[in-house]
């Protein structure tokens, strides 16, 4: 509580004689952090653990239970069930460096910090679809034209495409109203089919979606070059950044009724029992960035094209479109978190 | 005072062994097992309500169990099949270049499956995930699904892929049959495939039994082949779902099905040990000393050196230069265009793979690749001596429940998804128990889990082996005065060599390749291969990926050779 | 110094050894001699520690080594026993002179001393020449041979022997017993011998063990067993060639030949095949039989014929043709009468 | 039927079989009589068509089988052939009735046929009983007559036997013996038998062959073989027992005891033991001797005693007690002299 209102001039010293900070992130840019909080901050040793945000989960729930501190600092994506699991049993718990206090929008700085937006949106292959998006709203997908050309990761296999059907689910009255635009007609549910949303996946299911296992699958499937036909999905905008050296032309519908997909936050946070918490802290606090319209090089690995960071102050990436300019819904994971198992058992009550 | 102890000894010597096992495994499989089975329970069991009776278990559980049970035994039958015929081409007969057979058999299950389902998709894929089709798309055909995803190609990719378990055990079985047997079988004049079949193959059954229980644990346990070739037709298995539960916060959930996929796979698994346990003996080294036994293969002879070499250079090559070609090309739509060295060698350059230097420029491959082999070696060791006792246990003393104990939970491990197993090592050591310290964090739990998860691989191997070495070799020894490791060492040892050279090497391509464990319990100080390679792959480096998946392969190929070496310079005389 | 106190074991619920009882001196030479399946090779297991009695008690000396009762077992190892396997036991993976090492080395003796055993061992048995071989690489009975070797050269105190001649020629045979009688007395061990040739009992045991269905039926010194057997059993098992058990019913050899000699009794009479001779004229105590079989031994011949069913073995010392119309003609007295159970009657 | 021309087989550069021809009738039943190690099972093993000969040719009738010249050989599984392994070779997953019965499954006989003939062969072995055991719980004379069973049962056109009966008492071996040339018999095979057993090889072969490392010393009919041994070897192997050969030189027996009647060479003199005589007082011809062994056989005695390093074999009728210092009295003329290559002279 004291610390957490600390400044980076008086968590130093503190820091110091704590000499070592140890992250879990789902990324392995963490890496490149490490490099550079080590350059920055010398004497203070960054143990850095790469892997994916299901096993952070699992194992902070375990070394919680078994009474032991792993990491000071949580980077994670996942954040329904980081929001369900870890933060509600005060397994991580927030921080916000003072210095961000008026940069990031209230949104993502409660219950966790977040540090960075990604995306799960519609895209298609611009090479067969020079003129844009072949799509124009997403109930255009469960029409006959599309039917086992839609693909995507299956959604009991990976959270973030769970999320999106979540979203969808949520925000049902744009799917009806979206449906009426398509169709021309008000939408009729079907039997045991309780919203919109529901309805959507429903029909998506039926027109034969296919499902993969990873979001490269999906990524080759929609954005190879030299297909007459190709599919369209759904899928991270960020891989754009990828269609030069992998020979795709990933491109993203951005104007689709009602929305492309969805945007979600990768947290910061903090073990509620850090081993070094002014370390900690600093941690986070070098890792949202520094003064630099780009962030600096705490920041730079994760200044990419796709990606928004979400705090204000900084530079658009030049590559990208901004982020309010993006037709996606943010979703809000509090609320996505209460119906997202149910969500699951709707899907896998279809397959 | 004297009574109890003159009481105990004689029990000591006929169940101490195994009652000793048993123990160790207690600590090293059934008490972290325990731990998902109560965090199973701890919310009210409600997660086994929704698998097994409510509307989603259809969908959960029943389907998905029946499709891994399909092709659990499907792939378990194809593997002893292909890996018994290619052991008895290599090991009984005259088949033109059997040491290199021999080698390539070894093989496939180093390579990843999923570029042996690569591999597949390269021929047989059709358009449905979009993308250009395979070779037979290109030549004209059209690909019926069935054909290019679900259940046949998976169960083709598992077979081509673990056949070489299958291989690696009933080869070292088999060399050690004794000739004359096979001779007797000559005799009667039964052909070569009936005596194949019915004397040679059931003579090494317990060699057969494991092979296939292998095959069939890494078939229901597998993840790659099916979420590659059956998730674009909806095709789930167990392991599919216990993933996605696991992968969507439905820990829960997930754990049950495990626990389910492993009560499932016990009962096949009960089937072999009961044949083990029977009163038929496999004891085909016999102290009688034994010649070895060729067969010509006469006009066969190039056919069936055709279908070896066609079926080995199908399941090794094809996939190793397919994640070759993936490690070179830059694009994985086509990976024959555009090589380039860079991703193995290159400096780094901001233009070019987001500025990704090649993998032998990264700091920490070098450590990587020392931990992995260190830690590879020292679990390896623990493992098979761990596993060649209980192998002992098993063979030569039968103990009535506590054998069956001892054989089902050195199973287990194998049927148990990795992150599940490391989670509840660190539930369960991570902290203090009583005066033994926390071992969290040390290399010793990761040490530990892995030799555990390693001993399926090690008891079945050694206990095929051990077996085969009729009872009154060891009795001779006895009477010498020999102490129990004094003979282990000097009598079964050198008899079991091959197998338990077999499972050695099985153990280590495991441990260096293994990731779920590792991942959760490594230490960063220390990373290894590959967890190298998963960072890689998870940033979306694939070519990197695929580079250090190579390094891993190459590593396993070098083990196989020095295996064969090793081998070669013993005088083969009773096997 | 070996001594068992009803013994006995069961496999599986059947009785394979039961109820033995016996005990040999210290340097007895025991033979134990009986058909195949009668629990010989488990008796020699139990003595060595392999198998477990299910019942009984067995010392060497003073010392109990294993008691069914109580299920206590000295281990193998600390009976200083050795054991010739009737399957040999070789092992495989180690050449000939490996197998006769190993044991002295597991006993610490120095190298030099093995050396010398080994070599010793081998000159006895006539294997020097296979020393580098390997077992898979020599023949069977060169294989026995050196199970042999191996079992001799540490020298125990107890040698337990499972037919170890039996895949031996005659010629060697007699060498090897000759030598095996020989290291049995330089060593002063105490020997239990399972054999199947007669001329082997006869002339190394100082006691023989004749079993039957997991009994002993007779306990005794060589001669006696053939002089004065003590059940039909065994006048018809030991012997070169064994007696001949003729059935007789009501005073008649078997049933149809009346003799005022025997007893009114249905039984066997022994009759040794020495004394049987062959007749040229039907007569008294003359039974017409079917010639069987001609053995030359001994400068002599066997001779067997079968009547009604049953075999009789006579001896002549003439090399004329047998008369197609072969007859034998009884002696005046039977050596032995058994009763229907096989219990010696006189 | 069978016939060898020059059949040599080499083990690693050793000739083990070396240059042997013979021919045997269809119907015939051949014994190899050898030392241990002399190349007999290699001999079987070659005929069995499981070891290919270095050089000669096999003819099972006009049918080569093998040709160790062109490296012609016809697979085992087209000789209508069965051998019994000197080792059994058992099929230890399957019970013994299954070892009997997978040869007739192979030779695609009907289940009833097979039940039969299973059932048959067991009766004829004793082994009934043991039907349902697997091959590790039984002893080893009941294995021995599984093996048998096994390779009788299909009834092959040439049986081959390696020491079929070497862990059977005496008392079976008679009945086995008897039920195996019966079957001989019946089936009309051609029948290649190794025994170390004397009286088998007396009473079952109509052929002989001796064999003494790799080479047929002599080829004859059973009789002939006692009667007309063609080389001191052969003298001094067949028999029971077999015949002394007593050194001489420069017409002395032993070098010793001069002897008008032997010839002035150096070699071996046969000498029957049934012509030596044991002798009260030292005279002309009359050898003392240290008393080696007594076997009771054939109703008389074998008295083995040593000279000079010789063991010399008397029988003798009376059963008195051996006088402590023995004689044995030599006949006046030897039934053979042979010289010291073992060739024989007269
Ligand atoms: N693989 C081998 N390498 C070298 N020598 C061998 C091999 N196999 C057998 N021999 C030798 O060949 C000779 C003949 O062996 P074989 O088995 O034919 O003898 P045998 O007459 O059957 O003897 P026995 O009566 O002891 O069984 C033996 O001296 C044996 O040592
Ligand atoms: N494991 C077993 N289970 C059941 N019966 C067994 C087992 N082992 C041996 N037997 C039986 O016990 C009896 C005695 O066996 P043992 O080996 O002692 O006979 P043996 O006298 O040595 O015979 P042989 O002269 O044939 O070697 C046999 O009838 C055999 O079938
Ligand atoms: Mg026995
Ligand atoms: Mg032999």
């Amino acid at each position: 509580q004291d610390l957490d209102s600390k400044s980076v001039a008086d968590l130093l010293p503190l820091a110091k004689k704590e000499a070592k900070v140890t992250v879990y992130a789902f990324t392995s840019r963490i890496g490149r952090v490490e490099e550079a909080f080590e350059a920055a901050y010398p004497g203070i040793d960054m143990v850095a653990f790469d892997m994916s945000s299901t096993e952070q989960i699992a194992r902070i729930k375990s070394e919680a239970a078994a009474g032991v501190a792993g990491a000071d600092v949580i980077y994670i994506s996942d954040a329904p069930v980081v929001l369900t699991e870890l933060a509600s049993q005060n397994l991580v718990t927030r921080y916000v460096p003072p210095r961000m206090e008026s940069l990031v929008p209230e949104q993502f700085k409660s219950p966790l910090l977040a540090q960075r937006l990604s995306t799960k949106v519609l895209m298609y292959n611009e090479e067969a679809y020079p003129d844009g998006s072949p799509v124009k709203n997403l109930w255009d997908l469960t029409k006959p034209e599309w039917k086992g050309r839609v693909i995507m990761v299956d959604p009991l296999q990976r959270g973030d495409y769970l999320d999106l059907m979540t979203e969808i689910v949520l925000k049902s009255d744009d799917m009806a109203k979206a449906y009426e635009a398509a169709f021309g007609k008000p939408i009729a549910l079907g039997e045991g089919i309780d919203n919109a949303g529901e309805q959507f996946i429903t029909d998506l299911f039926a027109n034969d979606l296919v499902l993969v296992g990873s979001t490269d699958d999906v990524n080759k499937a929609i954005g190879a070059k030299g297909q007459k036909n190709p599919p369209i999905g759904f899928t991270s905008y960020s891989d754009r950044r990828d269609n030069e050296d992998e020979g795709w032309a990933l491109q993203v519908a951005n104007d689709i009724e009602p929305s492309n997909g969805i945007v979600f936050p990768a947290f910061l946070a903090l073990n509620a029992t850090a081993a070094n918490p002014a370390a900690a802290r600093l941690a986070i606090d070098f890792m949202m960035g520094d003064d630099s319209n780009t962030g600096g090089d705490g920041f730079k690995p994760f200044y990419v094209a796709g990606d928004w960071p979400t705090r204000t102050d900084l530079a658009q990436h030049p590559d990208a479109i901004p982020l309010s300019d993006f037709k996606s819904w943010q979703i809000d994971a509090a609320e996505t978190a209460k119906i997202r198992a149910n969500v699951a058992d709707f899907v896998l009550a279809l397959q | 005072m004297t009574v109890p102890l003159r009481r105990l000894r004689p029990s000591l010597a006929r169940y101490g062994l195994t009652a000793a096992m048993a123990l160790i495994l207690v600590v090293l499989v059934a008490a972290p097992l325990a731990t998902i089975l109560i965090q199973t329970l701890q919310s009210g069991g409600g997660a086994w309500a929704d698998v097994l009776a409510s509307r989603l278990s259809q969908n959960l559980f029943w389907r998905p169990a029946t499709n891994t049970m399909i092709i659990g035994l499907a792939v378990a039958g194809g593997c002893v099949l292909l890996g018994g015929f290619l052991a008895w081409l290599v090991v009984m007969t005259d088949v033109p270049g059997r040491p290199l057979i021999a080698f390539m058999a070894t093989l496939p299950f180093m390579i990843p499956s999923f570029a042996t389902a690569l591999a597949w998709g390269s021929v047989f894929r059709n358009g449905r995930v979009g993308g250009a089709g395979g070779l037979l798309e290109g030549l004209g055909f059209s690909v019926p699904d069935w054909l290019s995803w679900g259940m046949v190609p998976t169960i083709v990719v598992l077979i081509a892929h673990y056949y070489a378990l299958a291989f690696t055990v009933i080869a070292a079985a088999l060399s050690t049959v004794n000739g004359d047997l096979v001779e007797a079988a000559q005799m009667t004049g039964a052909s070569r495939k009936r005596i194949l079949f019915g004397i040679v193959l059931p003579v090494v059954t317990p060699a057969v039994i494991a092979g296939g229980s292998l095959a069939f644990a890494g078939a229901v346990s597998n993840f790659a082949a099916p979420a590659l070739l059956g998730l674009p037709v909806r095709m789930q298995t167990l392991s599919t779902r216990l993933f996605g539960m696991i992968e969507i916060g439905q820990t829960e959930r997930g754990y049950v099905l495990a626990i389910l996929l492993i009560a499932i796979s016990a009962i096949f698994l009960g089937i072999g040990n009961r044949i083990l346990n029977s009163r038929r003996s496999f004891a085909t080294i016999s102290g009688k000393g034994a010649r070895p036994r060729r067969f010509t293969l006469g006009t066969m002879r190039l056919p069936l050196a055709l279908l070896a070499w066609t079926v080995c250079i199908l399941t090794t090559l094809l996939p190793i230069l397919l994640l070759l070609a993936a490690s070179l090309a830059p694009s994985s739509l086509s990976l024959f265009s555009d090589w380039t060295l860079h991703y193995w060698i290159g400096a780094a350059d901001p233009a070019f793979a987001r500025g990704q230097p090649g993998i032998f420029h990264h700091p920490q491959l070098i450590s990587a690749l020392t931990t992995t082999l260190m830690l590879g070696a020292g679990v390896v060791f623990a493992a098979n001596a761990l596993g060649l006792l209980i192998a002992v246990a098993l063979t030569r003393q039968k103990v009535p429940v506590l054998s069956n104990a001892v054989s089902q939970l050195s199973f287990l491990p194998m049927l148990l998804p990795g992150i599940a197993f490391a989670a509840a090592y660190i539930a369960l050591y991570g902290a203090p128990i009583g005066p033994l310290p926390a071992l969290y964090g040390t290399k010793l739990l990761l040490g530990l889990a892995l030799t555990a998860a390693m001993l399926p691989f090690a008891v079945q191997t050694g206990r095929a082996t051990v077996a085969q070495i009729s009872g009154d070799i060891d009795e001779a020894a006895r009477m010498t005065g020999a102490g129990f490791f004094h003979r282990l060492w000097a009598i079964t040892l050198p008899l079991a060599a091959r197998g338990l050279a077999a499972g050695l090497l099985i153990s280590f391509v495991n441990v260096i390749g293994d990731l779920a464990i590792t991942v959760l319990l490594y230490t960063p100080t220390s990373p290894l291969l590959a967890v190298l390679s998963y960072s890689y792959a998870s940033d979306g480096f694939h070519q990197f990926a695929n580079a250090v998946t190579l390094v891993i392969l190459v590593i396993s190929m070098l083990a196989t050779c020095a295996a064969t070496l090793l081998r070669g310079r013993r005088r083969q005389t009773f096997a | 110094m070996i001594s068992l106190n009803q013994v006995s074991k069961s496999f599986a619920g059947t009785r394979v050894v039961d109820d033995v009882s016996f005990s040999v001196p210290e340097g007895a030479f025991l033979v134990l001699l009986g058909p195949s399946g009668c629990g010989k090779s488990t008796m020699l297991r139990m003595l060595a520690g392999l198998e477990q009695p299910t019942g009984g008690q067995i010392r060497f000396g003073d010392m109990l080594v294993a008691d069914g009762g109580s299920g206590f077992a000295l281990p193998p190892a600390r009976r200083d026993a050795g054991l010739v396997f009737q399957s040999y036991a070789l092992w495989p993976h180690m050449t000939v002179a490996g197998n006769i090492d190993w044991p002295l080395k597991v006993a610490r003796l120095p190298a030099e001393e093995r050396r010398a055993r080994i070599a010793e061992a081998m000159e006895m048995l006539g294997i020097t020449q296979l020393a580098q071989r390997y077992p898979g690489e020599i023949s069977g009975g060169q294989q026995q041979r050196v199970a042999l070797a191996r079992m001799i050269a540490p020298r125990p105190k107890v040698m337990l022997f499972d037919e170890p001649l039996s895949n031996l020629d005659a010629t060697l045979r007699v060498e090897m017993r000759f030598e095996l009688l020989k290291v049995h007395a330089a060593t002063g061990a105490t020997s239990v011998y399972v054999t199947h040739d007669q001329v082997e009992a006869m002339t190394m045991a100082s006691h023989v063990a004749v079993m039957n269905h997991g009994r002993i039926e007779q306990f005794d010194a060589p001669e006696r067993l053939l002089a004065e057997p003590s059940s039909a059993f065994v006048a018809g098992f030991v012997g070169t060639p064994a007696a001949n058990l003729i059935p007789i019913a009501d005073g008649k050899w078997l049933g149809t030949i009346a003799d005022a000699a025997l007893p009114d009794i249905a039984g066997h009479a022994m009759v040794r095949a020495e004394t049987i001779e062959l007749a040229d004229e039907a007569g008294p105590r003359t039974v017409s039989v079917t010639l069987a079989e001609v053995v030359p031994m001994a400068g002599r011949r066997l001779v067997t014929g079968v009547a009604n069913g049953v075999r009789i073995t006579a001896i002549t010392d003439s090399t004329d043709r047998l008369p197609s119309n072969l007859r034998f003609r009884l002696p005046p007295a039977a050596a032995a009468i058994f009763d229907s159970e096989g219990k010696r009657i006189s």
